[in-house]
């Protein structure tokens, strides 16, 4: 994990103006300095089958960011996509839990993380970089579905991006300096539409 | 001697018996009988029914009115579903107050302000519902029925001793063969609310509906609230239209439809129609199960210090304070739904644009009070007034 | 708030002793109770903002609202005893447990698990365990009588098998209204609920009637009442076949059956019976009997709908609710065995949407499996039914067994130790859902 | 349609053996409470619940 702890892609550099390891702030937003190497394309899936990855992938639509959602993601098919030309640079996974039609229609969590575990420790095989997000806000950390996908997938990141609305017992700070994950708060999940370019150096 | 005292008991027994009955009858007639006046507004073209749609409708308890508000402009058509639960009276609301006030510059809007209305002629054994209630307006009073989840046993007798849900086979309970909102698709020979449903469909197929808001309200215990639970075919609009509502009004979730639970208009009419469906939630404490005293008060203002209290010991999946969640923040929050929900379907389907406008959206019913959108009645030609 | 609930549930629990102290039938106490609190309700209303004074017009209709609450319930018990009084009355039942005896009584095992399968049917089907007792447990409670089991082993015995009966899938009425209320479809609970309510009803069953005296068949047969003359074998399984055919076909063809529902079913039962034993019925007197006979339960199911009416409207309903689902989830767990039989001898099937729906609530936020959990609770509730006030399936039980001993140290003491066997099975279910997962998908 | 006017014919025939066990109970509680299950079964009758 420490190789890919880079100091961030060229654009980003470039807005830093050769300071990457303080923290700056863009457009609002406050860039830690150990950022990750990132580079296109991403894949996107959930930890509990919410919409969050979909919310991703409209996101990244309208940005002009090339991203692929994949709600149902599987190491099989992760490895296999990940070695051609077009492999994925970037593993999103978004938290927090779908509860519609509670039972039997309903999302089985733990299998949910252990599916999501699988893709982190074949993506650090792979080289890919893994941000971890929670860009739905209070609606997605509610119960303790929620909290067993958010407190599964938080410590793996390499990049946290997480709504400050759900950050209210500091939990989302405390692991991010416990671990040293560089982490990007945002205030709604429209947000995303103005930082994604700058962390992909697209401006 | 012990005979007369026997008759003297049973007799003033059969008395009290008798003005109970007498008393309780004439509320119920009173209820079920009560007939709500809408005002058509400028947008409004035609009003059908759902027996113009399929037949054996006509003229029975779930003749629903179809307010049509058609542009004359080509352009995309959005069917927005009120009352499917008449206890979610923001729906009903919301959906009179887009007949009053809505104008459609492209496209068509059709609108069902009460979708069941069986089920807003009975109150609900048990539960201590108000039978009606009222909001203020500038020109007085306008009083509304409040009805149950379920169509009235007096339309829909008897039950199964369990529902088998069509075409799914899926179970669920009996009395939900006359829930509107577990009876999508329908049928044209089953029950009263599956065959509504099937109407509903007809209508969808024969109005070429490209899309369907079903609106709700839900208790503030469950995890589905103050969000759009959207079909698969309308996922793209549910995102973006979640995502800007939280940004720009208030904050409100989204929830993709699940494959494996059958009924639901978000279910079934997208599967078994070209048009997906979306529904949408507000908080309701009135639902609450931990509710202190039921009555108007609760329903208007959804101020309630039990609800408060779950609150507190996190048992609740929406938040909640003194100021309760009053019926402006509800029908606001719907309005505004509604509208950013067309407004993204025209930013996805360029080629059928549908514009509405003269619909306040969420501040301005904060604002003004939903009674401030409701025309006076006494005021309008006798042409321009319906009942519901 | 808390004061206006806490002072009309006051009320009610006081004027129910006093009235029972008075000598008034729990039914009346209870009926009296009920209208004090909403009397009190009226009196005592805090000041609510937007609407008026209290409305005393609204009175008599919460009243009659209340009394509808388990009114499709009422039909079915009716209905139900209707078909199986005039069958009784033709020697019908006499005829089958002859056969039943007759076929079993070298087998002991054979015949438990036998009549294991009887008891549990009607109540699978129907969801009610009165409708077990009131169908078959005249008829399994001759047969063990026979087999040499106590009177008091007896009664426990139906009613613990009824109670099973209630439980069992397909249809469970506490799991169904609260996945209702819960929004959940009613997917998934046939194993959990079929775990539960088979082992329930063996252990009962063998625990309670292994042991006995061995049949003596010739003594038994002079001793049975005889069937009249007319009696045939097919005039006892017509009605069955017809009846039960009639709720398999509801189910095998659910789109093609017009809904009957299931009073009607017994009525078409029921008519089956007369049309057989034309002229040697007393139709009147059997349905006149058959309501005085009921009268108890129905009267029950009706007086508790009100009380439930008014504690919905005086808040006295939310406060309870809202003070198990307040308590921290160790205590729900420990107390789960005490809180939902007695809640069920309270209020009946309104348990199901007043605790069951916030306490699944709860223990899905906390990441419980919420149908097994639901399943669990679903079994546990029925054993309340021979609780007071109500006791509505313990007291149709002594009822139609003509059980003449004491009812709690007696009756309910025998019940004690199958009764635990459920709670605790139920507790477990609940406990551990989370790792029960696997029992989904029946 | 059929199976519900069925359904008031079950009602009507409940509804008047209650009438008829209140008239001849000799016992004042039970018939209050003969009057008390009357009450679902007479709304029901006359279509108003």
């Amino acid at each position: 994990m420490k190789a890919k702890l880079g100091f961030g892609l060229l654009a980003v550099a470039c807005v830093f103006m050769g300071t990457a390891a303080a923290q700056q702030t863009v457009d609002g937003f406050v860039i830690p300095g150990n950022l990750p190497l990132l580079k296109l394309p991403i894949v996107v899936t959930t930890c509990g089958q919410g919409p969050g990855a979909l919310m991703f992938d409209v996101i990244c639509d309208t940005a002009g960011i090339p991203c692929e959602e994949r709600e149902l993601l599987t190491v099989e098919e992760f490895v296999s996509e990940c070695t051609g030309d077009t492999a994925w640079n970037v593993l999103v996974i978004i938290t927090g839990t779908s509860l519609k039609g509670m039972g039997a229609a309903g999302v089985d969590v733990d299998s949910e993380v252990k599916r999501c575990l699988a893709l982190i420790a074949a993506a650090r095989e792979l080289g890919v970089t893994i941000i971890v997000a929670q860009i739905e806000g209070p609606s997605r950390r509610t119960d303790e579905s929620d909290e067993k996908s958010i407190r599964a997938m938080t410590p793996e990141a390499d990049l946290l991006i997480t709504r400050s609305d759900v950050n209210n017992d500091g939990y989302f700070t405390r692991i991010a300096e416990e671990k040293g994950i560089p982490q990007i708060f945002i205030e709604k999940t429209l947000d995303l539409q103005r930082l994604l370019p700058i962390l992909f150096g697209m401006n | 001697m012990r005979l007369n005292k026997e008759w003297t008991i049973k007799g003033i027994a059969m008395a009290v018996t008798g003005t109970i009955l007498v008393l309780a009858g004439i509320a119920f007639a009173q209820h079920r009988n009560f007939k709500e006046e809408v005002v058509l507004g400028p947008g409004v073209t035609t009003v059908r029914t759902l027996g113009d749609y399929f037949a054996p409708l006509k003229g029975g308890p779930n003749d629903a009115n179809v307010f049509i508000l058609d542009s004359g402009e080509p352009g995309g058509t959005m069917l927005v579903l009120g009352a499917s639960h008449p206890e979610e009276p923001a729906t009903s609301l919301t959906a009179h107050l887009l007949v009053e006030n809505a104008t459609v510059e492209q496209g068509k809007l059709i609108v069902v302000i009460h979708s069941n209305p069986s089920a807003s002629t009975v109150t609900r054994p048990g539960d201590a519902y108000p039978r009606f209630f009222h909001i203020e307006t500038d020109w007085g009073i306008k009083k509304f029925r409040m009805g149950d989840r379920w169509a009235n046993p007096l339309d829909s007798w008897p039950d199964p001793e369990t529902y088998v849900h069509f075409p799914s086979g899926q179970l669920l309970a009996y009395m939900d063969v006359r829930n509107l909102n577990r009876t999508w698709p329908g049928r044209s020979n089953g029950s009263l609310a599956e065959q509504t449903c099937y109407a509903f469909m007809r209508l969808i197929e024969a109005e070429g509906v490209d899309i369907v808001i079903d609106l709700h309200e839900a208790e503030l215990e469950y995890p589905i609230i103050g969000t759009i639970v959207a079909h698969q075919k309308a996922l793209r609009i549910a995102a973006m239209a979640s995502m800007t509502l939280t940004a720009e009004e208030f904050r409100i979730g989204m929830e993709i439809s699940p494959l494996a639970l059958h009924g639901l208009s978000h279910r079934e009419i997208g599967d078994h129609s070209n048009a997906p469906a979306l529904l949408a939630e507000t908080p309701q404490p009135f639902l609450d199960r931990v509710r202190g005293i039921t009555d108007e008060s609760l329903l208007l203002t959804g101020k309630d210090e039990f609800v408060m209290k779950a609150g507190e010991f996190g048992l609740l999946y929406w938040p909640i304070d003194e100021s309760g969640w009053p019926i402006d923040a509800r029908v606001g929050r719907h309005c505004s739904t509604v509208l950013k929900i067309a407004e993204f379907w025209t930013l996805f389907n360029r080629s059928k644009p549908l514009v509405v406008t003269s619909v306040p959206r969420y501040a301005d019913v904060v604002a003004n009070g939903t009674g401030y959108f409701f025309q006076d009645p006494a005021t309008a030609s006798a042409s321009k007034v319906v009942y519901e | 708030m808390y004061i206006h609930a806490g002072i009309v549930l006051g009320v009610i629990v006081l004027v129910f002793a006093l009235a029972r102290f008075l000598k008034l039938s729990t039914e009346l106490a209870m009926l009296g109770a009920a209208l004090a609190g909403l009397i009190v309700h009226g009196l005592v209303v805090p000041s609510r903002e937007l609407v008026g004074a209290f409305a005393w017009f609204e009175v008599p209709r919460h009243i009659v609202d209340g009394a509808f609450t388990y009114f499709d319930v009422v039909l079915i018990f009716l209905t139900a005893t209707l078909f199986m009084n005039l069958l009784k009355d033709a020697g019908g039942v006499a005829y089958i447990v002859r056969g039943i005896v007759r076929r079993f009584h070298r087998h002991r095992a054979l015949a438990l698990l036998f009549l294991t399968v009887v008891m549990l049917i009607p109540g699978a089907l129907t969801g009610s365990g009165t409708v077990t007792v009131l169908v078959v447990g005249a008829l399994v409670g001759t047969v063990l009588t026979y087999m040499g089991v106590s009177e008091v082993r007896v009664t426990a015995i139906v009613f613990m098998c009824a109670a099973m009966s209630a439980a069992a899938p397909p249809i469970n009425l506490w799991a169904m209204m609260a996945a209702a209320g819960s929004n959940m479809p009613y997917v998934g609970f046939f194993l959990p609920l079929g775990v539960l309510s088979v082992l329930g009803a063996l252990f009962s069953m063998f625990y309670l009637g292994w042991r006995g005296t061995p049949i003596d068949l010739e003594q038994i047969m002079t001793e049975l009442p005889k069937p009249p003359r007319g009696m045939r074998w097919w005039k006892v399984v017509v009605p069955f076949v017809v009846l039960f055919g009639l709720i398999a076909a509801g189910r095998v063809w659910p789109w093609a059956m017009p809904v009957l529902g299931l009073p009607l079913m017994f009525m078409i039962a029921a008519a089956i019976v007369v049309l057989t034993n034309l002229g040697q019925l007393k139709l009147i007197k059997v349905i006149s009997d058959t309501v005085e006979q009921l009268l108890p339960l129905v009267g029950v199911m009706v007086v508790v709908g009100i009380l439930v009416q008014v504690m919905a409207l005086s808040g006295a309903r939310g406060l309870i609710s809202l003070s198990i689902v307040t308590m921290p989830l160790v205590a729900i767990f420990a107390t789960l065995f005490i809180i939902l039989p007695v809640s069920e001898g309270l209020i009946q099937y309104a348990v199901a949407p007043l605790i069951g729906v916030p306490l699944i609530l709860l223990f899905n936020m906390k990441g419980f499996n919420p149908i097994i959990a639901l399943a669990g609770m679903a079994a546990m509730w029925p054993v309340g039914d021979m609780l007071p006030p109500t006791s509505v399936v313990g007291r149709a039980t002594v009822m139609i067994l003509g059980f003449k001993g004491r009812y709690y140290s007696g009756f309910a003491k025998t019940c004690l130790v199958p009764a635990a066997f459920v709670l605790l099975l139920g507790s477990l279910f609940v406990v551990f859902s989370s790792r029960l997962g696997f029992l989904v998908g029946g | 349609m059929a199976v519900m006017v069925l359904y008031y014919v079950i009602t009507a025939l409940f509804t008047v053996i209650l009438v008829r066990n209140f008239i001849k109970t000799r016992d004042v509680q039970k018939g209050i409470l003969y009057l008390a299950v009357l009450m679902p079964f007479v709304l029901r009758l006359f279509r108003l619940k």
